[in-house]
């Protein structure tokens, strides 16, 4: 049985290896019928330095192209990029590999151990069973093996012994192993350092015909492969490659250099100023509120109809349905719902009727609790408050679309309100809705939603307008303030957008590429 | 004090470092930055159990106050324990054995508690009850050899009935559902396409063109211009109006996190 | 109350009612439904139509089974329309999932030949499609740039062996078969971004006639292209496989599909004029009672 | 087909047939399928969570190598402690009196959610979309790229529109200006736009969706209903199916009768 293991590793491995062949070579073996070409010329200029604006981890070369490509012979078909690998990332791959495998056979042993015990089980009981048995050696849904009966007994103690033998072994191995691993990482850098003692040149990918740059980004996972530390000299080399794999220019050399990360995205920079644009406008103006600035805003039908159909509702006798669509508590579209619901929730406690608020998300209920209790709190009716009509339904979309369809015909709200994000199921909600003859206000930014909200709804809040809905019920002076600024942003937008239009049209393109965010 | 400013003392913190993180490309805030994103996942999970507590806290309600409807209550909970069940367990070899049973004794025992929640008198024998299952429960579980339980391994999202319950139960019903959008559809632009004034009819007019872009048997009538002219309104207009309003969201977006971050909307946390 | 105002107040469930019927109803029949057949396509089945005899088309199969109800049909009509006309195929599938749903298509087709048909008026006789004569399918090799561009050298570089093992060399179709001066047009049908690379590697620079098929979400990212002349056609989806199943008057699945489509598009557009017609005879009354409730 | 995967697909088919039921309106079967779906639902949800989310985050290497563990106490990463303790103050929940302890993780989320989104939005929303707008208009090409071609979507003019319909749609967005003269026209002018735009994509989707109500069609048609009436199939197969027909058939004829016996609501002209 310990035999049959071993097998099971070495077909493993095997398999493992010819895969990683298959995808290494492009284009295949050297073929009889290619015509014979001189090596190409080398690239030029070869230049190596660390990527910028990135967590580390990654080089970037440059070169200029050869002259073989796209002139000259127009042999070349990629550059192929090499890089200088210390033998000591062998043992740290090695290292890396054997912890893992051993993880996966604890794990492996500790699924099929009784599953093994239970197989011997059926099988001592009943012969017959053998046909039936489904028990695999490396992993679940792995091979079965059908035997005589008496063999497979044999073989599953064995393999049983062999299991209890070995496991508390290999759990014990896992620990040293890491250690060695951690330090095996810890030499990388010292043998990168003694470049070109003791490390061999090994190819990493090509780039195309054409191109002059190549980015080399290892993992910053030390568990994965392809990681290469920080901080440590790395030399690297092009060839640039003809369609027979053979015949190729000679190399050109760069190094040492070294990886690192960046404190700061200079490539971000335009959206940092537009936040602190946006800052200190929404200060200032809500600064002018306090002041008591008198802040004009126009009437948004969608918001007047919400104090109507919250009064039709009390006139009814019938409560309130209000949905905070099937985003999560950290989706700012649900954060901006909860603040509707709060002003919304308040109204409902004064006018002394219903609201029941059906939840896609445990948290986003939990908020929603806190919010309509604390809405009942202000408008000193908390005793009116009944945690019950704030409820999770399920966390899948399509079934709480159907549950909440179900309550729309049974409880019959007068209004649904729908504020929030909001998927395909806007318009299944919104039809029933119609259906039960509900008043409809919806809000969302899914704007692929918002037609079937504008069809199927008596009052739609667009886009932006959901953001500013709890400004407008709140009314307070503080909250107009932000509006304001978010008009303030408009303006420069537009501003800029013009300006930078009519540059580029009369050929000043500097002004918008100063937008440009890369990165 | 402990109810409100430490909330948001810390909704202050985590939105300010996370405002910052994004300039930072460095290692070290990207950890920090992987780390929170673990931390909401891990507060979904406990928090899951709240959702399930009111759930059931519903549907004993329902049940309670004989709600219309009520009956049907028992079915979602049975479909729950049943789904949490398949998830822990998974068949050891092609035996059933007594898995079914305890299946049902899982169901009985949790109905019983259901129904001890519900009921106006004495809850005692619906827990005796209860408690005889769970007891039967037990023993099978221990007795029985041919399937065994998967706490710590994802084995369970695997095993037979899991993956039948999924593929034929839940994905039908759903897609069913979506379906019915084809339905809804209809019936919505039949309802709303109406030229009641002229921005109706611009949405009518819009949607019409776009939907008889392939159709031949109105070719006739619109031209074979229609499928340029509804390629047209797809790549103009609706790309400007897709502008604007992707703008304007932004930028409500943002105003209001940065309203929630500096604590000027303050109606999202409880007060009391 | 008169016809009108029933219809403006119509029930919804008949519009469910009338949609269901009419869906079902097409579904289970089978009659045929005209396609108004865009140019793009209209441009890619004429170009084939006109080959002469004994061209050769190279159709790179680059999608895998998640695209394959958008695209199968296409290359379906296309590869049969190419055999009937006696032309040769060449084929890869430079997608990883690919080869195998590839060869097995390619065996339907052949049985499907086996069968005389008469499309478009002209009568074809059963023929036996050979592999190495009439067709050569070379299979997957990774890194589809590299593959397109060395192909574009000699296909033997990246394929010195077919999807079978056999030396190109020793396929008798492939003997004056070079690289992509040899080809009549490629016509690209792919569910992946392979596209993008038949475009700028293999069009951009070695100028073969090429059209692309995709899937209908990444029609449109295509487009442009058809301007900029680097293609000389595209079928886009179920409708562009219906359109060009319509030319080759060859249906297959996506005719069928496009049958349901029809018609419920058809009773969804007809409800939207009959609820306005209602709307706008009953409108002088609603005035009217308006004025009378203001006096 | 094997009689247990007829079995499977016919409880989808049923289920199926359930959910379209709710067309005609809300009945006994609907209300079971709604109730199951609920209940399976949240079990399949909670099982992905806890195996997906839960133990691979906090127990993930358990036992499976030389570190100790205590609950979700790993050696390796005891930093993951913060989050699980913030997790369990989630069940503060279930106690009315301490609920408000359950805040800190809330505050936490919601701080998360708004920090992370302020760069984010203002990035993806705002700055790309402004970029978009600044590409230059092709002037030398104002009346389409080849030839006078008024619907070509690359043309100067056309892009043009998209710029001053996005401008417009902005303006329309504004609140604290009143919507008159010049600004108002443009304001408009913008509301048209997108009205235009979103009739557009509203009728591009009815395809996608009708074709949904297909792939049902096709579902019950080879799946279920072929491999029934097949020859090669078990006799009893094609009874199940006349079966299910019979309930669907038996259905329709009562709710006929009580559509026959109806009452009508004198203001809507709905059913009661």
């Amino acid at each position: 049985m310990r035999h049959k293991l071993k097998l099971v590793l070495v077909l493993v491995l095997c398999a493992w290896t010819t895969a990683a062949a298959q995808t290494d070579t492009a284009l295949g073996d050297s073929v009889s019928a290619a015509p014979a070409l001189p090596p190409p010329l080398p690239v030029t200029n070869l230049q190596a330095f660390d990527t910028d604006n990135d967590h580390g981890h990654a080089i970037t070369l440059t070169w200029e192209k050869s002259a073989d490509d796209g002139a000259g012979e127009n042999s070349v078909l990629a550059y192929e990029v090499f890089r200088w690998f210390p033998f000591q990332v062998d043992v740290v791959d090695a290292l890396r590999k054997s912890v893992s495998e051993t993880r996966d056979a604890v794990r492996a042993f500790r699924i099929d151990l009784p599953r093994a015990e239970n197989a011997l089980h059926e099988l001592s009981e009943d012969p017959g069973k053998l046909r039936t048995i489904r028990f695999n050696v490396a992993r679940p849904s792995d091979s079965t093996f059908e035997l005589t009966v008496d063999y497979a007994i044999r073989a599953l103690e064995d393999t049983i012994a062999f299991m209890r033998e070995n496991a508390p072994i290999l759990k014990n191995r896992t620990k040293p192993l890491q250690q060695d691993l951690e330090k095996a990482l810890a030499r990388l850098p010292q043998a990168h350092a003694n470049y070109p003692k003791d490390g061999e040149w090994r190819s990493l990918g090509k780039a195309l015909v054409g191109s002059t740059t190549y980015t080399n980004t290892g993992s910053k996972e030390t568990t994965a492969d392809g990681f290469f530390p920080d901080y440590a000299d790395l030399y690297y080399r092009v060839e640039a490659v003809t369609v027979d794999e053979s015949i190729r220019s000679e190399a050109a050399t760069v190094g040492p250099v070294q990886s690192r990360g960046q404190w700061f995205h200079t490539g971000k920079v335009p959206v940092l100023g537009f936040v602190l644009m946006f800052f200190v406008f929404t200060l200032t103006f809500v600064q002018m509120a306090k002041k008591g600035a008198n802040l004009y805003v126009r009437p948004l039908s969608g918001i007047e109809a919400v104090d109507d159909a919250i009064g039709r509702a009390t006139e009814m006798g019938r409560p309130i349905l209000y949905l905070l669509g099937i985003g999560t508590a950290t989706d700012v579209s649900t954060i901006a719902s909860f603040s509707i619901l709060g002003r919304v929730a308040k109204r409902v406690a004064e006018y002394q009727t219903s609201i029941i608020v059906p939840c896609y998300d445990p948290i986003v209920m939990a908020v929603a609790q806190e919010v309509v209790k604390s809405s009942y709190l202000d408008a000193a009716r908390a005793d009116d408050y009944k945690q019950e009509s704030v409820f999770f339904v399920t966390n899948y979309q399509f079934a709480y679309v159907a549950a909440v369809n179900g309550i729309m015909l049974r409880e019959r709200p007068a209004t649904n309100i729908y504020m929030g994000k909001f998927m395909a199921e806007s318009l299944l909600l919104a039809e029933t809705g119609t259906l039960a003859g509900s008043i409809q206000i919806a809000g969302t930014d899914e704007i692929a939603q918002i037609p079937f909200f504008i069809v199927a709804c008596d009052y739609t809040l667009i886009g932006e307008e959901l953001y500013a809905a709890s400004a407008y019920l709140g009314r307070e002076p503080v909250l107009l303030g932000s509006l304001k600024a978010q008009d303030w942003a408009k303006v420069v937008i537009m501003a800029v957008a013009l300006i930078g239009m009519l540059g580029t049209a009369l050929g000043w393109p500097a002004f918008a590429q100063m937008f440009q965010v890369t990165g | 004090m402990m109810k409100q400013q430490i909330p948001r003392l810390i909704v202050l913190v985590f939105g300010a470092f996370l405002l910052f993180q994004f300039f930072v490309p460095h290692e070290s805030s990207e950890w920090i930055y992987e780390f929170l994103l673990d931390w909401t996942i891990i507060i979904g999970v406990f928090a899951l159990a709240v959702g399930i507590w009111s759930l059931f806290n519903v549907h004993v309600e329902k049940i309670k106050t004989k709600k219309f409807g009520w009956k049907y209550s028992y079915v979602t909970v049975i479909g729950f324990v049943g789904m949490v069940t398949f998830g822990f367990t998974s068949q050891n070899g092609q035996e059933w054995g007594w898995f079914f049973p305890f299946v049902a004794a899982v169901l009985l025992t949790v109905l019983m508690i259901v129904q001890a929640g519900a009921t106006k008198g004495n809850a005692l024998p619906f827990l005796g009850a209860a408690a005889f299952f769970a007891l039967c429960a037990t023993v099978i579980a221990w007795l029985d050899t041919t399937w065994s339980f998967y706490f710590q391994t994802s084995v369970p999202l695997q095993s037979f009935m899991f993956r039948r319950m999924f593929d034929n139960i839940l994905i039908s019903l759903h897609a069913t559902t979506f379906s019915l959008l084809a339905f809804f559809i209809a019936s919505a632009a039949y309802r709303a396409f109406r030229a009641r004034n002229i921005m109706a009819s611009l949405l009518l007019l819009a949607a019409l063109v776009v939907m008889s872009r392939f159709n031949p048997y109105l070719e006739p009538i619109f031209g074979e211009h229609v499928s340029r002219l509804s390629n047209w309104l797809m790549n103009v207009p609706n790309l400007a109006a897709q502008r604007a309003v992707i703008m304007g969201i932004g930028l409500g977006m943002v105003a209001t996190a940065l309203k929630v971050v500096l604590g000027i909307e303050r109606n999202y946390m409880g007060k009391g | 109350m008169n016809i009108f105002e029933r219809l403006m107040q119509l029930d919804r469930r008949w519009v469910f009612l009338l949609l269901a019927i009419v869906c079902v109803i097409t579904y289970a029949s089978s009659f045929e439904v005209p396609i108004l057949v865009e140019p793009e396509v209209r441009s890619i089945f004429q170009f084939i139509d006109t080959l002469p005899k004994g061209s050769v088309v190279f159709v790179p199969m680059d999608y895998d089974p998640g695209s394959m109800a958008e695209l199968h049909p296409m290359t379906y009509a296309i590869v049969e329309q190419c055999w009937r006309k006696e032309f040769k195929v060449l084929i890869t599938a430079l997608s990883q999932n690919g080869p195998g749903m590839a060869d097995q298509a390619i065996r339907e087709i052949v049985d499907s030949l086996k069968v005389p048909k008469t499309y478009n008026g002209v009568s074809y006789p059963a023929r036996e499609i050979v592999n190495g004569v009439d067709y050569a399918f070379l299979g997957y090799k990774p890194y589809p740039a590299i593959v397109i561009l060395g192909m574009g050298q000699n296909f033997r570089l990246p394929f010195p062996l077919d999807y079978y093992g056999t030396p190109l060399d020793s396929l008798p179709m492939m003997r004056d078969i070079q690289n992509y001066s040899d080809i009549a047009c490629a016509i690209n049908i792919s569910g992946t971004n392979a596209t993008d690379y038949w475009i700028s590697y293999g069009q951009g620079r070695f100028g073969f006639p090429l059209a692309i098929g995709v899937t209908g979400v990444s029609t449109a990212q295509y487009y442009p292209y058809l301007g900029s002349r680097q293609i000389f056609g595209i079928m886009g989806g179920m409708l562009g496989a219906a359109e060009y199943e319509e030319l080759a008057d060859n249906a297959g699945n996506a005719k069928d599909a496009m049958r349901v489509q029809l018609s419920a598009h058809l009773v969804i557009i007809a409800f939207v004029i009959m609820g306005n017609v209602g709307f706008f005879a009953t409108m002088r009354k609603r005035k009217r009672g308006l004025a009378e409730g203001g006096r | 087909m094997d009689y247990t995967t007829f079995l499977w697909t016919t409880a989808g088919a049923f289920l199926t047939l359930c959910i379209f039921s709710f067309l005609y309106k809300d009945n006994p079967f609907y209300k079971f399928a709604e109730h199951l779906f609920a209940g399976l639902s949240a079990g399949y949800f909670a099982m992905i969570l806890w195996h997906n989310g839960l133990i691979p985050k906090l127990m993930y290497a358990r036992l499976d190598d030389g570190n100790w563990y205590l609950l979700w106490l790993d050696s390796s990463k005891p930093w993951y402690l913060i989050p699980a303790l913030l997790g369990i103050l989630m069940w503060a929940r279930f106690s009315k009196k301490y609920q408000w302890v359950s805040r800190f993780p809330l505050a936490m989320y919601i701080g998360i959610g708004a920090g992370m989104a302020i760069p984010l939005e203002m990035r993806a929303r705002v700055n790309e979309q402004l970029s978009a707008m600044m590409r230059s208009i092709d002037w030398s090409h104002f009346f389409g790229t080849n030839g006078f071609n008024l619907l070509d979507t690359m043309s100067g003019l056309s892009q043009s529109i998209v710029f001053i319909g996005a401008i417009c749609g902005l303006v329309y967005f504004f609140f604290s200006k009143a919507h008159t003269g010049v600004f108002g026209g443009m304001a408009k002018f913008g509301i048209w736009i997108l009205m235009i735009g979103f009739g557009a994509s509203f009728g591009f989707t009815v395809m996608a969706r009708v074709s949904l109500f297909i792939n049902r069609m096709q579902f019950l048609d080879q799946r279920w209903i072929k491999p029934a009436i097949a020859p090669s199939a078990p006799w009893w197969y094609e009874l199940v199916l006349y079966f299910v027909a019979a309930v669907v058939v038996a259905y329709a004829a009562w709710e006929l009768a009580v559509f026959l016996r109806r009452k009508k609501n004198p203001e809507t002209n709905q059913v009661i």
